[in-house]
């Protein structure tokens, strides 16, 4: 473990000393816990809506497909038509677009800015090595499957999808969006142990908080 | 090439010469005898850029090759220096005052083939790897199929063909 | 040590070298910038150390897009290799096809045909358009003029499209494999290409007034990280940084390949060395390879081979040899080192990315006492793709 | 004065018009951005959406007490703004709670949401936050020094610190504008202007590729649609003060979304085509550029 992370007593400018644990997340003690759904059905699918057509992307580029990102939101394609926007910081942000192979340490921080967004957040998978390893199938250092991992709701295949390919996926999580069966964030919740389980396999040295949110 | 050759061996002990092409040549030097040719190539020779540092394991022959490749632009021609240094325990002296950007190299150099640098700056560092617990990866005796496969989960449905049985199978279905 | 910036408003060294910085004493603070940050050229990290604005200290992290290319190469035949070797850079992918390709035929002894060598360099030429399109976009954005990176990925969409019909793909073209190129030009290529190349020009003209004439891109710009030209050689400085310096560092001239030594060009050189003289080299480079997709194209020979025959690929042995292969990519000095040992697969394939010095070392040099708004703005300029430092 | 109880459902018909207004307006003005960048942009109506869509998410996290008011005390600083002035003048509905001393009030009401997000933003503890806030605030003081010398100007001009009065006096003919009766307290206003619209060069509060995005990095669902809202409501309050005060005014709400429109306008022009200042060069800007213009207004006067 790195130095600066271990435990350590810091003596605060007023000379009161106190004890600081990088590794303990003050605010969230608790693990993520499933989000119900709106009590009334109609508002549930209101809601449900909204969230469909206002879709905010976190703008974290993991691997080669966030190349094909600046062309989505261009002339030629402009996502923007569709109410998908880039938002810079996790917690504003609803989708996380895995757009490539993660190698273990993206994974790390991959996996930190999930938890970071707010439910109900979704995740898609951008091209064949997300699925199943692809050109990477046999590489030290990516993993093959993301759903071990992460829950995802939807794949784009192909090395890499065409910006079309993209917009087409954007429909379709509409859709899975609109009939209410995006419960990432809350099936993440739910198998919690298991998915923490595969990352801490991959991921050797585990030196973050055990959830960050 | 071959001028610069000969001037050379009157000055240091060399090793081999390869010649690639009309611009770039191999050289065999021995590890003690590197710094002293670095500096007279970069001062008196031209040879101003350090294009890469990198390794090459000949594991069969228990020995890494160390490669410097320099690169003269006013005379348009490259050079190679191959250090060869015995395969356990590989250690080389760092020439990150010549060039700084060596230390960048040597890092990498220390991280995937395991080769130590003592006095680069930062070297222990982790930098491409991060909590790696293996052999260095880039050893020819480390198996990354192997080592994916240990430590990913694939997905089961997965198929795997081998390109020549395939091709084949593909054109000449009727032959065995 | 000659080569240590300047520190002398900062803390003192320690005595083994290190900066005395005391984190708990509230006067420093450690800012990671990446790799989930829109201001981070693709997925990497600089972790800063500031006083107030001012950087004290950087780091550059980077394999969070390590795969191992070099070390799955050693795993797969010759031919196998040529479509993964693409994926180490992706915006420019097609250096390493060429540098790739032209190692093989150098050890393998293969001559590729005349008018493939004229395909690849239109290819290599067009390539360079558009990551130099790319670029400008990413240095406008990075200091907050949005609309000039809408601009040039338009064009750079219509770029993609000629790709799109020369190959068949828009980013991973796969064209430039061993012994030759995979196809021949299509019917009335000139002409789209000639419409798409007076396009380009539309738009740079454009943005040349909105961006180069501007007052508040120029009060940003100029003076801002500043490379002394006697740090070019040390640091391994090359491409169109190494060119802005004044320092006429240009591989299609210095030791031509492919064609190069038939068309006529000059390489674009800057003087003052800081981010505005980077960015106007890159522009005016720009216009240089459209001049020179239009040599290419008028003193292309009209016919010939495209092909070397292979032998048969799926038991291709080369002898023992190592070979080293340079091009001039947008961003510098790209090249391949090539060792084999006589078997069917590569013995070491190592990549040289012009980003591998000036991600690292050059950036860490240069960030010190700059302004944290400002971190941004110099990275982008030092045009560094991430993929091509760890592979 | 007495107060009227009628005003209260009058003013919140103001701001529900106003909210509308500036959903539909923000939308348009990103359209029109967009429009540079050649493409369509997003559909008029996507704001309402967001806005639904933010309140709509499920889980929220706090990081303290005054992480909550932050958005709170920015909206109310938006609100207040608004509900403060004159909305159409000469109209009983919409002169909202307008009173004498009206104009230093909005003043402050200006600063107050900016201080409210920083104490929010600041109990936040993400850095990029404390460096937008600090950022922000030193802008904003320097952006405001020549609007504050303008308002002085005007006030010693028209001798009163009513806005209902001010406007007043500058009806009968575009020439009774204090934009032409006053020709150096607008300009020094309007420089101030485009240093408080967020929008380009003075945006390095927000600049997102440098600390995405500035104060409100850690705000999300509910707290992020409040400040959503306040974002619609501020620009279109504070125009309407300075519609009041340089540009005669408005008498009916036709009038009144022309004029809103048009000033936007303004810092769009200057947004889209320009890059960002660094904070000390665009406070730089200020002191040099727009402070001797509005002292040479208050001269003048």
């Amino acid at each position: 473990m790195k130095e600066e992370l271990k435990k350590r007593v810091i003596k605060g400018p007023d000379g009161f000393e106190f004890e600081v644990d990088p590794l303990q997340d003050y605010y969230c003690e608790a693990p993520p816990t499933v989000q119900p759904a709106a009590y009334q059905k109609i508002v549930e699918k209101i809601f449900n809506w909204a969230r469909s057509e206002s879709i905010w992307i976190l703008g974290f580029g993991t691997g080669c497909g966030a190349i094909e990102m600046r062309p989505l939101m261009t002339p030629r394609f402009d996502a923007y038509r569709f109410g998908v926007q880039w938002r810079p910081t996790p917690r504003q942000a609803n989708l996380f677009i895995i757009s490539g192979y993660l190698s273990t340490k993206t994974l790390k921080r991959a996996i930190r800015s999930y938890e970071q967004m707010q439910n109900p957040k979704y995740v898609i998978g951008l091209g064949s090595c997300t699925i199943n390893g692809g050109m990477y199938w046999d590489s030290y250092n990516t993993i093959k499957r993301l759903d071990d991992y992460l829950p995802v709701d939807l794949y784009i295949a192909g090395c890499m999808p065409r910006p079309e390919a993209l917009l087409a996926g954007f429909e379709e999580m509409k859709k899975i969006i609109r009939a209410g069966k995006a419960e990432g964030g809350n099936l993440y919740a739910e198998n919690f142990d298991w998915y923490k389980a595969n990352q801490k396999k991959v991921i050797h040295d585990w030196d973050m908080p055990e959830h960050s949110w | 090439m071959q001028t610069l050759y000969t001037k050379l061996k009157q000055l240091f002990k060399l090793g081999e010469l390869t010649e690639q092409r009309q611009d770039l040549a191999f050289i065999t030097v021995a590890q003690e005898q590197l710094r002293p040719l670095l500096l007279h190539l970069r001062d008196r020779e031209g040879f101003t850029h350090l294009v890469l540092l990198t390794a090459v394991d000949w594991m069969e022959e228990g020995q890494f090759q160390l490669t410097y490749l320099l690169n003269d632009r006013a005379g348009a021609r490259d050079i190679g220096l191959r250090v060869m240094l015995p395969r356990d325990s590989a250690t080389m002296d760092s020439i990150h005052d010549i060039w700084p950007t060596a230390a960048t190299y040597q890092r990498e150099l220390r991280e995937m083939f395991g080769i130590g640098f003592p006095d680069s700056p930062g070297v222990n560092d982790e930098f491409i790897l991060e909590g790696w617990n293996d052999i260095p990866p880039y050893r020819r005796d480390f198996d990354t199929l192997k080592y994916s496969e240990e430590n990913y989960s694939h997905r089961p449905d997965r198929e795997t063909t081998d390109p020549a049985q395939h091709m084949k199978q593909q054109l000449y279905p009727d032959e065995g | 040590m000659g080569y240590q910036p300047d520190r002398s408003q900062y803390p003192q060294q320690r005595e083994d070298g290190s900066l005395d910085i005391d984190l708990t004493s509230g006067k420093y603070l450690k800012l990671w910038q990446g790799p989930q940050h829109p201001g981070i050229t693709g997925n990497m990290s600089v972790e800063l150390t500031v006083c107030g604005d001012e950087v004290v200290e950087g780091k550059t992290h980077v394999g969070y897009l390590h795969r191992g290319f070099e070390k799955l190469m050693e795993r797969r035949s010759f031919i196998q290799c040529f479509p993964i070797v693409c994926r180490i850079c992706v915006p420019e992918p097609d250096f390493n096809e060429y540098c790739y390709a032209a190692a093989v035929e150098e050890l393998a002894g293969i001559q590729s045909p005349e008018r493939a060598d004229w395909i690849r360099t239109l290819i290599l030429e067009m390539g360079r358009i558009n990551s130099y399109l790319m670029y400008l976009g990413g240095q406008a954005g990075s200091l907050g003029q949005g609309v000039i990176g809408q601009w040039t990925t338009y064009v750079r969409d219509l770029m993609l499209d000629r790709f799109e019909e020369l190959t068949g793909a828009r980013i991973y073209h796969m064209f430039i494999l061993p012994g030759g190129v995979r196809g021949d030009l299509p019917d009335g290529f000139n002409k789209r290409m000639e419409e798409t190349l007076c396009e380009i020009e539309n738009v740079l003209k454009d943005v040349y007034e909105t961006m180069f004439c501007n007052a508040v891109f120029k009060k940003r710009t100029v003076g801002l990280g500043y490379i002394d030209p006697e740090l070019i050689e040390p640091y391994g400085v090359t491409g169109p940084t190494a060119r802005a310096a004044g320092v006429a560092k240009d591989v299609r001239k210095d030791q031509p390949y492919l064609v190069y030594p038939e068309l006529e060009f000059e390489p674009v050189v800057g003087t003052d060395s800081d981010v505005y003289a980077r960015a106007d080299v890159r522009r005016r480079d720009l216009l240089m390879s459209v001049d020179l997709v239009r040599q290419i194209l008028s003193k292309m020979p009209n016919d010939g081979k495209l092909m070397t025959k292979l032998p048969n690929v799926l038991h291709w042995k080369i002898p023992r040899g190592e070979t080293y292969i340079r091009g001039e990519c947008s961003r510098g000095e790209y090249g391949y080192y090539l060792v084999t040992d006589g078997s069917g697969f590569p013995r070491r394939v190592n990549v040289r990315g012009p980003s591998y010095t000036h991600a690292v070392a050059l950036l860490e040099r240069l960030i010190v006492n700059i302004n944290i708004s400002d971190v941004a703005g110099l990275m982008v300029s030092l045009h560094t793709y991430p993929p091509e430092i760890e592979r | 004065m007495e107060f009227e109880w009628i005003k209260i459902p009058y003013s919140l018909l103001t701001l529900f018009i106003v909210i509308n207004f500036g959903l539909l307006l923000t939308a348009l003005i990103q359209k029109i951005g967009a429009r540079v960048g050649r493409r369509h942009g997003i559909p008029i109506y996507q704001n309402y959406i967001d806005l639904i869509k933010n309140y709509a998410i499920r889980s929220s996290i706090t990081h303290g007490f005054m992480f909550y008011l932050g958005p709170v005390f920015r909206l109310s600083g938006g609100v207040g703004l608004l509900l403060f002035v004159p909305t159409i003048y000469g109209s009983e509905m919409f002169s909202n709670l307008s009173f004498a001393g009206d104009l230093i009030l909005a003043l402050y009401f200006v600063f107050f949401g900016a201080l409210g997000m920083a104490l929010g933003a600041g109990e936040s503890g993400h850095p990029h936050a404390a460096i937008g806030v600090s950022r922000g605030l030193s802008q904003m003081t320097a952006a405001e020094l020549p609007f504050a010398l303008a308002v002085f100007s005007v006030a010693l001009q028209y001798q009163t610190l009513s806005v209902t009065d001010i406007v007043a006096a500058q009806q009968g003919g575009v020439l009774n504008w204090t934009l032409f009766t006053n020709p150096f307290a607008v300009t020094a206003a309007m420089f101030s202007f485009l240093g408080s619209m967020m929008r380009p060069p003075f945006d390095v509060v927000l600049a997102p590729q440098e600390i995405p995005i500035g104060p409100p990095t850690e705000y999300h669902s509910s707290y992020l649609a409040l400040m959503q809202t306040n974002r619609v409501i501020f620009p279109v309050a504070k125009i309407v003060i300075y519609m009041n005060l340089f540009f005669g005014g408005a008498a009916s709400w036709p009038v009144f979304f022309l004029k809103v429109f048009l000033i936007y306008m303004v810092s769009v022009f200057v947004g889209v085509a320009f890059p960002r200042f660094r904070v000390e060069q665009s406070i730089r800007w200020f002191l040099i550029w727009a402070m001797p213009l509005g002292i040479l207004a208050i001269v003048l006067v």
